[in-house]
């Protein structure tokens, strides 16, 4: 009936509980092939493509912070535009 | 919480009763979306002289229709079946009374009912019933009785779902006298804490002002004061909307990213800054209204302002959080783990446009919450065009994301297809693209909203770029894909309920944060506090505006104010109904 | 990396918005871009997509999956 | 409470970003000089709006040198003046705006421009603006007020001095006899 169950989500067991994961850094790739799907859909089974646990003192969001850097150059260079140029730049304006 | 994945038993099984309610609130919302979301087709075509099937009469019929069903009906029921799903999975117990579960939810449901079919009267003539009033419904506008009476059972009904998940949380209290309260029970909590703060304003309104004049015991009502009592609510009540999504993004979409939260602590810190801050702003809706003083504005608009913060805070956590996810899943440099996502997966992608859309409605909200640029974009389609990506997007698509997570576990059954839900979710986001940007600009160009046919004899309307045209045909293509984009939803939720059963649907282990709780102060989880805090910013920011309203512009009751010339045959009809309600609410309450 | 069907199709997505407001930034550089221009950039960043897609796409890499 | 180094940075740099919000708001209103619509148009019986002195016969009345007084009303689904005949202003004038509503809430937008307020039923909306000048504004009510909401607009014309005094002339005239 699922047009999508079991094709695309194939992985091994659930890695979640990390027993064969190393919080190092290393490369432990779960083998793609010829397991059991764990779950029937695809949806919320991102756990089971975790090459590697990343633990809270070695994760640095860098990439995080240029992408809000980003945002917030965008909201600044946007708010100045609508700001001096399409709001004060209207001829008739309140005045009193 | 559960421990490890894979070997917990579907929540449909550990609590079935409660995914029975959830179950529930979400038909309701699933149905009112269908609907509003047809109306929405019509509206764009219609306002873009597309095309024209309806009377520009009974444009205002279906745009009252379609503010009503999604911006309450839909949104408000998603939030119920969510917050049910989430007060029982991170408190691990079931509701108190599934009895009185069923009861919030029919007051709910039939107060939504009431307030449907006062407004689709207004299709039918002959029936005397309309409500024409929008979702704002300003007085002196004048809706049937039934309109307001079924809203009051529907605030009512709200009222006593936040009952249900306190007294949840009571019951576990018990049991954990000294743990901190999970954090989606936190969210729960402070949301509905909220909400029993914002709903004041509304319950006033209509109680003491609306429905008594409706009945025509008393003659005339206070505009301004009406009007202001409605924004009380109106500027919380999108908070309301959004907090379910914030929840969902928070404690799902870093999982369904494949990582955890970023931190806990600061989750709950926003949560607070929600509840103390997004009551006494109401007044930034009323910027161009005659009768409160400059003052009262500026001090609205700090407020508002100052609510960005958290809204700030979640951009930076819910990114991190993705980011962790995207790291471990294999992602490297400083922007391609971006690739590394998991896109194939419709909850995720939502989510992700979800969150996007609403970083661009952010913008657009930052200049409606300035106070004097308010001049620039006040009323026009700028202001649709924002909230088309907030309510409309930030929550409309992440509910519908989280859905395909959900409902698997509500139901027991497998998602219909994985393909068609990341094609509805792709097609939500380029459609609101093509008309919330059109939107926004043809609002700079003066364009109003909610007008049936914004094409005017006297003048035309000028943009810069690209012509008015172009807009409007960007708008009713935009509306288009958005329709499409929720047959689809739905067609997948229909054979989703329907489908086969499966032991394990989804995934649906959370995973712990990143920076769990422990580091943070406990007087975070000091609700009276906060409640405390909240109401005294409210008190502030409010007496002295509604004085100055109630004595200034003529009382309580707006003093020799013309009666509408509405006159209903059939006041017998509605003192049945009325009594029945009342009825209905005495048999929920005792 | 590998290049899947969902990826490609959320940089379909995600092109449409930069497409619209093509417009405006060359406005700001003071130039105007006419409405057939934006379709024909368009039109080139999927064809390039397509190319992408044969060379790098998930059927050339089924393991990946 | 921990909290990581690059969200410290985030928090200070929202911090920076609303306080320079209210400070460009605050610019605008001190350095600029907008004003917002307020509570000093004060009240009036939308019951009696047609005995009241200026709004019994809204329009166009000199003050001054160049200053004017426009008093408008809204009701469905007109404004008066504006819908029947336009609202004739000169070139060069300041013109202050006293805008109500006799039945429902309307609103008054003048289009392209920053005039734009509510009309509230008791509430007198007062405001000054400039025309500069000369040319042709449309106006429209931007508040839903009722099934023929999207008719209701209608216009501003600002004239030439001169061709503006013979005008009101006649039109003082005209209201004497």
């Amino acid at each position: 009936m699922a047009v999508d169950s079991t094709t695309e989500g194939s992985t091994a067991s659930p890695t979640s509980d990390d027993s064969d994961l190393v919080g190092d850094g290393g490369v432990n790739v779960v083998d793609q092939s010829g397991s059991e799907p764990p779950t029937d859909s695809i949806v919320g089974t991102a756990d089971d493509s975790i090459v590697r646990e990343i633990g809270h003192d070695e994760f640095d969001p860098v990439g995080t912070l240029i992408l809000v850097l980003i945002y917030m150059a965008i909201l600044l260079g946007m708010w100045v535009f609508m700001y001096f140029v399409e709001f004060l730049g209207r001829g008739v304006t309140v005045v009193g | 919480m559960a421990t490890a994945s894979g070997n917990e038993p579907l929540f449909v099984e550990r609590f079935p009763d409660e995914a029975a309610v959830a179950r529930a609130n979400l038909l309701v919302a699933f149905v009112a979306l269908g609907i509003g979301a047809f109306f929405g087709l019509v509206q764009a075509l219609h306002r873009t002289d597309i095309l024209r099937i309806i009377d520009s009469a009974d444009y205002y019929t279906l745009l009252t229709g379609h503010g009503v069903l999604l911006a309450i009906v839909f949104t408000i029921f998603g939030l119920a079946a969510f917050f049910h799903w989430a007060t029982a999975r991170s408190l691990d117990q079931p509701a108190v009374s599934s009895l009185f579960s069923w009861a919030w939810f029919g007051l709910m449901t039939t107060g939504s009912v009431l307030a449907s079919v006062a407004i689709l009267g207004g299709l039918v003539p002959s029936l005397g019933i309309s409500a024409d009033v929008l979702f704002t419904f300003y007085a002196p506008l004048q809706a049937h009785p039934i309109f307001y009476i079924g809203l009051a059972m529907f605030i009512v009904g709200t009222w006593l779902s936040g009952a249900d998940w306190f007294l949840s949380y009571r019951a576990w209290r018990e049991d954990n006298p000294n743990e901190r309260i999970p954090l989606q029970a936190f969210m729960v909590l402070t949301t509905m804490i909220m909400w029993y703060i914002a709903t004041v304003g509304v319950a006033v309104s209509v109680v003491f002002f609306l429905i008594p004049w409706s009945l025509g015991l008393i003659e005339s009502v206070n505009p301004l004061l009406t009007r202001t009592l409605f924004w009380f609510f109106g500027h919380p009540i999108v908070y309301f909307w959004l907090m379910p999504a914030y929840m969902m993004w928070y404690t799902v979409l870093p999982k369904l990213a494949g990582g955890r939260l970023f931190s806990d602590p600061l989750a709950r810190v926003v949560f607070l800054l929600f509840l103390l801050l997004s009551t006494p702003v109401g007044i930034h809706h009323q910027y161009l209204d005659p009768g409160i003083a400059e003052g009262f504005k500026f001090i609205a608009m700090t407020n508002t302002m100052f609510l960005l913060l958290p809204s700030l805070l979640t951009a930076f956590t819910a990114v991190a959080s993705i980011e962790h996810g995207a790291r471990q899943r294999g992602g490297e440099g400083y922007l391609s783990w971006l690739g590394a996502l998991p896109w194939r997966d419709p909850a995720f992608a939502g989510m992700a446009f979800a969150g996007l859309i609403f970083a661009a409605g952010g913008f657009s909200g930052m200049i409606n919450a300035g106070m004097n640029i308010n001049y620039l974009i006040h009323n026009s389609l700028w202001v649709p065009g924002h909230f088309h990506m907030t309510v409309g997007t930030a929550v409309a698509l992440t509910f519908m994301a989280a859905a395909y997570w959900l409902v698997p576990q509500l139901t027991g059954t497998k998602l219909y297809s994985r393909p068609i839900g990341l094609l509805q979710v792709v097609l939500w986001f380029v459609g609101m693209v093509f008309m919330s940007n059109a939107m926004h600009r043809a609002g700079l160009a003066g364009i109003p909203r909610r007008t049936a046919e914004p094409q005017y004899q006297n003048f035309d309307f000028v943009t810069p770029i690209g012509s008015i045209f172009e807009l409007r045909v960007q708008i009713a293509f935009g509306g288009l894909l958005l329709f499409l984009s929720v047959v689809l939803f739905l067609f997948n939720m229909l054979l989703t309920a329907f489908g086969e059963k499966s032991e394990r649907p989804v995934d649906e282990y959370l995973p712990e944060p990143l920076s769990g709780p422990e580091g943070s102060p406990r007087v975070l989880d000091n609700l009276g506090l906060w409640t405390g805090i909240a109401v005294v910013l409210v008190i502030l920011a409010y007496t002295l505006p509604i004085a100055g309203i109630i004595q200034n512009g003529g009382g309580l009751f707006g003093g020799g104010l013309p009666v509408p010339v509405t006159v209903f045959p059939d006041v017998e009809i509605v003192k049945t109904v009325l009594a029945g309600a009342f009825a209905a609410l005495a048999g929920v309450l005792l | 990396m590998r290049f899947t069907k969902a990826q490609a199709l959320i940089l379909i997505a995600f092109s449409i918005p930069v497409a619209i407001e093509l417009r405006t930034v060359a406005g700001f550089f003071n130039y105007d871009l006419p409405l057939i221009g934006v379709v024909v950039i368009e039109f080139l960043f999927l064809a390039l997509l397509f190319v992408l897609y044969g060379l790098y796409g998930e059927k050339s890499t089924p393991a990946a999956q | 409470m921990e909290i990581h180094a690059y969200e410290k940075l985030w928090l200070a740099l929202a911090l920076v970003l609303i306080v320079g919000f209210i400070g460009t708001i605050t610019y605008g209103a001190a350095g600029a000089g907008i004003e917002m619509i307020d509570d000093k148009g004060g009240t009036v019986d939308p019951a009696t709006l047609d005995d009241h002195p200026k709004f019994g016969d809204p329009g166009i009345e000199k003050t001054g040198e160049n200053s004017y007084d426009v008093y408008l009303v809204a009701r469905q689904f007109v404004f008066e003046p504006g819908t029947s005949e336009p609202l004739r202003v000169p070139e060069g004038s300041t013109v202050t705006f006293h805008v109500t509503a006799a039945d429902v809430i309307h609103g008054f937008d003048v289009v392209g421009t920053n005039a734009n307020t509510m009309a509230i039923p008791g509430q007198v909306a007062e405001f000054t603006v400039r025309f500069e000048e000369q040319g042709e504004y449309g106006i429209v009510c931007n508040e839903y007020c009722g099934s023929g909401h999207h008719v209701m607009e209608g216009s501003i014309v600002v004239m030439e001095q001169s061709e503006f005094d013979s005008w009101y002339a006649e039109q003082n005239q005209e209201g004497e006899n």
